[in-house]
């Protein structure tokens, strides 16, 4: 299908129109960060740099009812009753103005909530649910490692509309067939003489960001290193156990599952949770399987670069946005971390 | 959990502003709830047996009762739910009496407020856990402070009671205040006469071990398991030794000491035995006066006393008594008179307090018994009565009164009249308090057969003229001023709380009132009891109170004693602390907080963790609000059901 | 010798006995350092000394406890030391203290606003030179000088204690008394001058977005119970796991009503925060009041008891209500 | 509800007995209220159910009634924390919720034909009741049945009810033991793997199955190892602290296995290739 | 339907088993009326009163919350009220700051005989609850307030309005 262009002088009447039919999240500033919001013609979006968070809770909000319950009482010796009711739909959403790491994290998503056993409704609805218009990059940070794991600045995996920046506009591309409906909008220009300025761009900004290292033999690397305590003492010392890295992660797809109510009534809440906590893995006898930082983060570096891929392909469950990186409030990099592994197995 | 909820109607005190038929309606409607009715006396015997049946018929788990305070029938419901063979914690109050029914008629708000508080009272219970109390042994000793005529009858009430008894005096002997009286009222017995012989069973009394001239130090442990430390004062003398026969006394060269048994009116030797009558009759040394201290050579009474028995190397020592009770009986001390400025009091050699007129009067006192004034040694013709001297007088923070005083007073102006037949007492009086037996008609006899003069008024001031004291006063019945002429002026000093009350209060962890007296714990229903298990009052030290009261409570005491004794274990409160020991992380700010020491410091697996002593926590639950991770909490007021009760009034 | 090299020396005299001395050294990129954990020589040489060591090194110390360690230290992070030591969290012997005079750390929310102002990206920083005035940060291959000054911590900005208030090895000259810049407060003047319903507007706009990841607790060196924390626990319940303004600006309440009394300002809990939430006027506002109450300052003095674990029977400063 | 299947909705069971087993343990036999589900619902031997009160949460049990027996699903639990706590108040009628079959049951098909020991101690016995059942049911598709079951005390031993009946079959071969003499006891007097290593059993062509507390399976496995049984033929289930039950939600995995899906029925020698994270 | 709708207020009261709640008590047994709003949840003592507890409740939706315990020195347990009152000031002094009218909590000491005091403690305050009114609450501010304050907070990393 055709590429399309749309001026940035247009950009708020596309966004107009999406958001009469459907909620439209864009990026936003709020007090110094850059978050996912409703679109609102009063709030300037901001496409310029990676937002803080990921846009992560369209499709997976950091908490959500996964059922509500009534309990109840009938009959002369008042016998209970219990009344379950799950609501899965979504709201028709369309994400705009994503960078491509935060729409491609879904494909790592994908393969565990989508899977053949136990696919998830919840995540299902609201994935199909929700487009994504994402945003190719046109620079990039020093925080920025999306070529490490097959991914790049105008990664289209998970998206369905790419945007790429050019002179006065963006040139809009469908990447799947989800997409490629929203290319008839009235709004959007021909954009075939803008095609050669965004692949220009796109290359661009690969080639900002420098050749990968060999990370090939993580996955065995990491698992080689299990119990290697003192290399996990040494890469998790700094790591003060928060959760930033996993919350703000577009792969980090962990939750918990508490009810929360009072009385009669309650619901069955699902809300993220991070695998750094110590709560995470507690056991109610108090055991931990997982009872100190460098346990945890060996789970979570050997998840991402090791359980995952062997489990699903080679895929890496890391996008290489950085956040982990740029949040952490100690600034532990798992970039480094993985390329010690990698080296210390190699030694 | 299968709750039952009981709403009382108690007859017409609560279904009168509550349609409790709604309350216990609604009340179906709550979590857990199975079973809700409305009941006409919950209280009665067939509205506790309706609760016992309904648990039975409904298998309820746990009850909520709305009705009256839980300050009142709580224990009553709790007995009631275990005899149905349900845990007695498992059972919740609603208080829809006093804090619904009586304080309002709007019958739509009561009602409504009413399910509210049973709301909270159903999610409380819902968190509810059955508590077991656990069981210790009692050490069946008891000890008495102070060895007044209070203290002096509990120790014999609880001697006689078969329990061993542990006195402690401050003064080197016991008999108290009531020692240094001349006579009593309203008989006029002789004091030494009637108490002597109690003072002698005492020290005679196998159960009984007296630590005088000694003071309570510390106090740890908890009823049943007290660990008293008692510091007993050195006194110089080996009392094993002495057999008290004043040998030393005679030949002591430091004479001219102020004589405290005789309230300072005579002088005493620097090594003393206070008063014939003394127990233990032994002789001490005053440090602060005796030559051998003071100016380092004499030895005197080491040289004479045929027995060997001075020792002046002798220090404090602390010895330790392990007792299952406290008996405090600590009296009360006089109101300082000098602070009355107007009346001269400590300025005029012939002013004195009642108490020393009662020195005076005594036949064991410094003057034979001969009123002699202090002054001259003259015997006094005019003497002049000042009552509430430091009682009921707010501006000196002495708004109470003191109670005995008007008795004493009439006592005194009859002693006077007996022993200078020629003499004239005046009293000045505010109101004359005598609702004892015998006790109006006592003071009318003083009026009106032995001529005591009774002014109702104030006296403005005293001044001496001459070798006499003028009293001018108001007579406020005749409305007059007037003025007398008097020999000797005798100050009815109020009472006050012994000295140093307060820090023993603290040692023993009881509360004492703005003037330093003990509390009670309820001021009708347990005069004797305080709020800290194992701790007692007599006497005095609670508020001030003539002999047959003072008596009267030591034997309450006693008595409150010896029922405490007379089971082998005691239960312990299980409404207390419980660590999380996984969730503690030994940071040790509950056991900085806690008020009674009840939280120790363990080991647990190489880590620091805290731990409840079970019998010591009174379950006051600071530790538990100040424990920031929650890992203390106090049973039955844990956080989660306190959360509980608030998202039940805040969600709902 | 500079302070540094000092520092250095001193740290590889004293690690033969030490599990390992806590610092600085530099991170992924030049505007960011990160915690260095000692263990050999080779560690020592990348220590670093500068306004770039944002980071509180105290937080680490009650986590290694059992063990002796060494850290190094800026004033104010010797207050956090303080604190942890009175409370009996740390054990002294287990800890030794290595300070140098701190001439102030950058706030890099404040870095990264003045680089943008200029058109540059943080995120592109590569070098940073600084002279002890001003801070020069290239980036994008641009520099922009910026006056420490003005991108200097607010803590910096009302520093009491330049050099630690306790130290075992202090190198170098003490670094002079910094006059105190009130707008070093503009947070909490800011809300003061709100009207309640504002303030109460404010707290909604700003939890909005917290991401209930606990950064500000766990990077507080006063949370040591976090891994037990009430805002994680059933029991007790304190808090649900609903995405609410109010579950999580309750955790804020209750972050900060632990802290008072103890916070010892370091700011770690803002400077943590992902999500720039403002999260430590609260405990500036905390502060405040308990200085105002009980004349007290946390961590200054290691005898000193918390004011909430104390009392006095008449309170000086606390004027009740009459009915 | 539009979907088919949602993994998360429990279904709606109500208890119909309680049993105390012990101090600290209660057996629950529930049904499904749709009698419908109830009739179709099939599960294999060690699989597990998410059991859960509304408003306290869901926890992990095994299911342990046999398949043979579907008058009522029957889980045993052990009070250890806030929802055990809440499940334990739980009476007659109430309603909870199941969401089961979760895991993998044992490999009953594997096991057929060979000779069984079972080796549990404490709640460890849940486990194998099921599959003991099941065999008891199965009687002819097994070889020689042996149960070694252990517990602290007397008191501390789930299922007495069932003890006199598995005790007197003649066609198996049940051993009892306690950690230490007590009054009246007729049984072992011994711990576990000692009273194993006692009894022998051949490792030829037979299946050990294990399941206690772990210091328990510690010396079980060296003591099944004395006896020459290979790694293989060792079976034991895991617990781990679980909430989605469906491999989702990242809390139980030991490196790349889950034990929620992958598990909780492991073979030693599958354990052994797991990384060391119990 | 906790409260009466236009007639109450949401009030909670926490108080001390062993002086305010039986001050409380007195009030009744002497027919002390009183306003209705107040519902109270009993605790030993005022030193079990975690702060934490009032500012969960005004968070939470009530309107007011009042705290009660033993007068000084009078603690059933000696010292409790100490603390109390110290941690009660700070929560005081710190709730405007959070938004929310410092006038919506209140603590004050009400011995077991003092039935008096207490009628009047509630109908002042509930008096003053009904003065300020139903309280605004954090996850229902209006949208134009919400708008002023990101529009007083602005763009480009400035934490606070200033």
């Amino acid at each position: 299908m055709a590429a399309k262009y749309i001026s940035r002088e247009k950009l708020p009447e596309w966004l107009k129109a999406l958001a009469a039919e459907r909620r439209v999240l864009v990026p936003v500033e709020e007090g110094g960060s850059v978050v996912f919001r409703a679109y609102d013609p009063a709030r300037a979006p901001v496409f310029g740099s990676d937002a803080t968070a990921p846009p992560k809770g369209a499709v997976f909000p950091a908490s959500q009812e996964l059922f509500s319950y009534a309990c109840g009482k009938e009959g002369e010796d008042a016998n209970p009753t219990l009344k379950l009711e799950a609501h899965t739909e979504a709201t028709p959403t369309v994400v705009f103005g994503s960078k491509p790491c935060g729409a491609r994290g879904f494909l790592i998503f994908d393969r565990v909530y989508m899977g053949k056993k136990y696919p998830d409704p919840y995540y299902i609805a609201a994935r199909e649910a929700t487009v994504f218009v994402t945003m190719a990059c046109d620079r990039v940070e020093n925080t920025c490692f999306c070529h490490w794991v097959g991914s790049g600045p105008a990664d289209a995996a998970g998206s369905d509309l790419l945007l790429t920046p050019v002179d006065g506009g963006y040139l809009v591309e469908a990447v799947s067939d989800k997409g490629a409906p929203f290319l008839d909008s009235p709004v959007l220009a021909d954009g075939a003489g803008k095609t050669a300025e965004a692949e220009a761009v796109k290359a661009k900004a690969r080639e900002a960001l420098g050749e990968a290292p060999d990370i090939a033999d993580a996955p065995k690397a990491l698992l080689g290193l299990f119990d290697d305590l003192e290399f996990w003492r040494d890469q998790s010392d700094k790591c003060v156990s928060c959760g930033a890295c996993t919350y703000l992660c577009p792969t980090c797809y962990c939750f918990s599952i508490t009810d929360e109510g009072a009385g009669l009534a309650g619901k069955r809440v699902r809300s993220w949770d991070a695998c750094m906590h110590f709560q995470f893995t507690l056991e109610a006898s108090g055991h931990n399987p997982r009872p100190t930082k460098a346990h945890r983060l060996k789970n979570r570096v050997g998840h991402k670069f090791s359980y995952y891929p062997t489990l699903h392909d080679g895929l890496i469950a890391c996008c290489g946005c950085g956040r982990c990186v740029k949040s952490c409030p100690v600034s532990v990099d798992i970039r480094e971390i993985v390329q010690n592994a990698v080296a210390k197995a190699k030694a | 959990m299968r709750i039952g909820v009981f709403v009382c109607h108690c007859g017409s005190n609560i279904e009168g502003t509550v349609d409790t038929g709604i309350v216990a309606k609604t009340a179906l409607d709550f979590p857990e709830v199975v079973f809700a009715t409305d009941t006409m006396y919950a209280c009665s015997e067939p509205g506790q047996d309706g609760i016992i049946q309904a648990i039975k018929d409904k298998n309820l788990t746990g009850v909520v009762v709305a009705s009256c305070t839980p300050r009142m029938h709580e224990p009553t419901f709790r007995r009631a739910v275990e005899r149905a063979g349900l845990n007695r914690f498992m059972f919740e109050m609603a208080n829809i009496r006093e804090h619904v029914s009586w304080i309002g008629k709007d019958r739509e708000a009561n009602t409504n407020k009413s399910v509210d508080l049973v709301r909270i009272a159903v999610e409380k219970l819902r968190r509810d856990a059955p508590l077991i109390p656990s069981k210790f042994s009692v050490n069946k000793r008891v000890m008495i402070i102070g060895g007044g005529v209070a203290g002096i009858q509990a120790a014999l009430d609880c001697a006689d009671g078969g329990l061993e008894v542990v006195l402690v005096e401050r003064d080197s002997s016991i008999g108290g205040k009531m020692a240094k009286l001349d006579k009593t009222f309203p008989t006029v017995d002789c004091s030494s006469c009637i108490l002597g012989p109690k003072m002698v069973d005492v020290a005679q009394h196998p159960n009984i071990t007296l630590h005088a001239y000694s003071e309570v130090d510390a106090i740890s442990g908890y009823v049943g398991n007290f660990q008293v430390q008692v510091k007993k004062k050195a006194t110089y003398v080996d009392w094993e030794l002495c057999t008290g026969c004043g040998a030393c006394m005679e030949k002591c060269p430091s004479k001219k000491n102020p004589d405290v048994f005789n309230e300072k009116i005579g002088p005493c030797t620097s090594i003393n035995i206070p008063f014939p009558q003394a127990i233990p009759k032994k002789a001490y040394i005053d440090a602060t006066t005796c030559r051998q201290f003071v100016k380092g050579k004499c030895g005197v009474c080491a040289k004479v006393c045929p027995t060997g028995a001075i020792r002046y190397d002798m220090t404090d020592e602390i010895v330790t008594e392990d007792v299952g009770a406290i008996v405090a009986a600590t009296g009360y001390d006089l109101f300082d008179i000098s602070k009355i400025a107007e009346y001269g009091g400590g300025r005029y050699p012939d002013v004195i307090t009642g108490l020393q007129y009662e020195r005076l009067l005594s036949a064991s006192g410094p003057t034979g018994g001969h009123i002699k004034r202090p002054s001259d040694g003259k015997e006094p013709k005019n003497i002049v009565f000042i009552q509430c001297v430091g009682s009921r007088d707010k501006s000196l923070d002495r708004p109470y009164c003191s109670g005995f005083c008007c008795m004493y007073t009439a006592k005194q102006t009859i002693l006077t009249k007996d022993h200078i037949p020629d003499s004239q007492s005046y009293v000045f009086y505010m109101d004359i308090r005598a609702p004892g037996k015998m006790y109006d008609e006592f003071t009318r006899r003083a009026m009106e057969e032995y001529g005591a003069r009774y002014i109702r008024g104030r006296v403005a001031m005293v001044y001496p003229k001459g070798d006499k004291l003028m009293v001018r006063g108001a007579d406020t019945l005749a409305g007059t001023q007037v003025e007398i002429e008097a020999d000797l002026v005798v100050l009815a000093a109020g009472a006050e709380a012994a000295k140093g009350a307060p820090q023993l209060a603290e040692k023993l962890r009881i509360s004492y009132d703005k003037y330093g007296f003990f509390m009670e714990s309820h001021p009708k229903l347990k005069p004797v009891e305080t709020n800290t298990a194992g701790v007692y009052l007599a006497g005095s030290c609670q508020g001030p109170k003539d002999i047959p009261q003072s008596v009267g409570q030591g034997s309450a005491a006693a008595a409150k004693v010896l029922a405490l004794f007379s089971k082998d274990m005691l239960e312990s409160d299980p409404q207390i602390s419980r660590v999380d020991i996984k969730r503690c992380v030994g940071c040790g700010k509950c056991i900085m907080t806690c008020p009674f020491k009840a939280i120790k410091e363990v080991e647990f697996r190489g880590q620091k963790k805290a731990e409840v002593i079970e019998t010591v926590c009174q379950g006051c639950g600071i530790c538990t609000s100040t424990c920031p991770q929650g890992a203390i909490q106090l049973s039955h007021f844990t956080d989660n059901q306190i959360l509980a009760e608030v998202n039940a009034l805040c969600q709902s | 010798m500079s302070r540094l090299e000092e520092l250095k020396t001193r740290i590889r005299e004293a690690l033969p006995g030490l599990e390992c001395v806590i610092g600085w050294q530099q991170g992924y990129d030049a505007l960011h350092n990160t915690p260095l954990f000692m263990r050999s020589d080779a560690d020592v040489d990348k220590l670093t000394w500068g306004v770039l060591n944002v980071h509180n090194p105290a937080v680490y110390l009650p986590t290694m406890a059992g063990k002796k360690v060494g850290v190094v230290v800026k004033g104010c992070d010797s207050r956090s030391v303080v604190e942890l030591l009175q409370e009996k969290l740390i054990d002294r012997d287990n800890v030794v203290i290595f300070a140098a005079g701190c001439d102030g750390v950058v706030d890099l929310t404040k870095v990264k606003a003045k680089l943008a102002a200029a058109g540059v990206s943080a995120g592109n920083a590569e070098k940073v030179a600084t002279d002890g005035k001003t801070v020069s940060v290239t980036a994008g291959g641009q520099t922009v000088a910026m006056p420490l000054a003005e991108v200097c911590a607010d803590k910096c900005l009302r520093c009491q204690f330049p050099n630690a208030v306790l130290a075992d090895v202090f190198v170098g000259d003490p670094a002079p008394q910094p006059t105190p810049n009130p707008t070093g407060n503009a947070d909490l003047d800011a809300l003061d001058a709100m009207s309640v319903d504002d303030r109460m507007a404010f707290w909604r706009y700003h939890m909005d977005r917290c991401i209930r990841c606990y950064a500000c607790r766990n990077a507080c060196p006063m949370c040591v119970c976090r891994d037990h924390c009430i805002a994680q626990s059933r029991e007790p319940h304190w808090l649900s796991q609903e995405d609410s303004v109010t579950e999580k600006l309750m955790f804020q309440v209750v972050h900060a009503m632990h802290l008072a009394g103890r916070c010892t300002e370091c700011g770690e809990c803002q400077r943590a925060c992902p999500m720039d939430i403002p999260v430590l006027a609260l405990k500036k506002h905390l502060n405040r009041t308990i200085h105002d109450l009980f004349n007290y300052q946390a961590g200054v003095d290691v005898a000193a008891i918390p004011p909430l674990l104390q009392f006095k029977l008449e309170e000086d400063n606390i004027k009740e209500r009459g009915w | 509800m539009t979907d088919p299947f949602n993994p998360y909705l429990p279904e709606v069971a109500t208890i119909l007995e309680t049993v105390q087993e012990t101090h600290n343990i209660m057996t629950f036999r529930v049904r499904f209220d749709d009698a419908a589900k109830m009739a179709a619902f099939t599960f294999g031997p060690g699989q597990v159910g998410q059991l859960s009160a509304p408003g306290i949460g869901e926890s992990t049990f095994v299911i342990n009634s046999p398949p043979t027996r579907m008058d009522y699903l029957q889980f045993s639990v052990m009070r250890t924390g806030e929802v055990t706590g809440k499940l334990h108040n739980l009476v007659a009628g109430d309603k909870i919720g199941v969401r089961a079959p979760l895991g993998k049951p044992f490999p009953v098909e594997d096991m057929k034909g060979k000779d069984i020991v079972f080796v549990g101690g404490g709640i460890g016995m849940a486990p194998l009741r099921t599959l003991f059942l099941y065999m008891l049911d199965n009687r002819a598709d097994f070889g020689k049945i042996r149960l070694l079951y252990g517990a602290r005390s007397p008191q501390d031993m789930a299922f007495s009810s069932e003890l006199p009946e598995w005790t007197s079959r003649k066609d198996i071969e049940t051993t009892l033991t306690i950690d230490r003499d007590a009054e009246g006891w007729e049984h072992k007097v011994g711990l576990i793997p000692n009273v194993l290593l006692e009894m022998a059993p051949s490792a030829e062509n037979c299946v050990a199955i294990t399941c206690g507390p772990p210091i328990m399976i510690k010396f079980t496995l060296e003591a099944l190892k004395k006896l020459n049984f290979p790694d293989e033929q060792i079976l034991t289930t895991l617990e781990k602290r679980m909430k989605c039950g469906i491999g989702i939600c990242g809390r139980c995995n030991i490196g790349t296995s889950y034990v929620c899906v992958d598990g909780p029925v492991y073979t030693y020698a599958q354990l052994k290739a797991l990384p060391n994270e119990l | 339907m906790p409260v009466l709708t236009g007639k109450e207020l949401r009030i909670v009261g926490f108080l001390c088993n062993w002086c305010s709640y039986g001050g409380a008590d007195t009030a009744g047994v002497g027919r002390f009326n009183q306003p209705t709003d107040l519902r109270i949840i009993r605790v030993p003592c005022s030193g079990r009163i975690d702060p934490l507890f009032i500012a969960k409740t005004l968070i939470g939706g009530a309107d007011g919350v009042l705290v009660s315990g033993c007068h000084p020195r009078d603690c059933h347990y000696a010292e409790g009220n100490f603390y109390a009152r110290r941690r009660l000031e700070v929560l005081k002094r710190f709730l405007p700051i959070l938004g929310i009218d410092p006038g919506r909590f209140d603590y004050t000491w009400v011995s077991a005989s003092e039935g008096q005091r207490w009628q009047k403690v509630v109908t002042v305050f509930t008096e003053q609850i009904h003065a300020l009114g139903p309280a605004p609450r954090f996850d229902a501010v209006a949208p134009e307030l919400l708008a002023k304050i990101a529009g007083a907070i602005g763009q480009g990393g400035n934490r606070v309005a200033a």
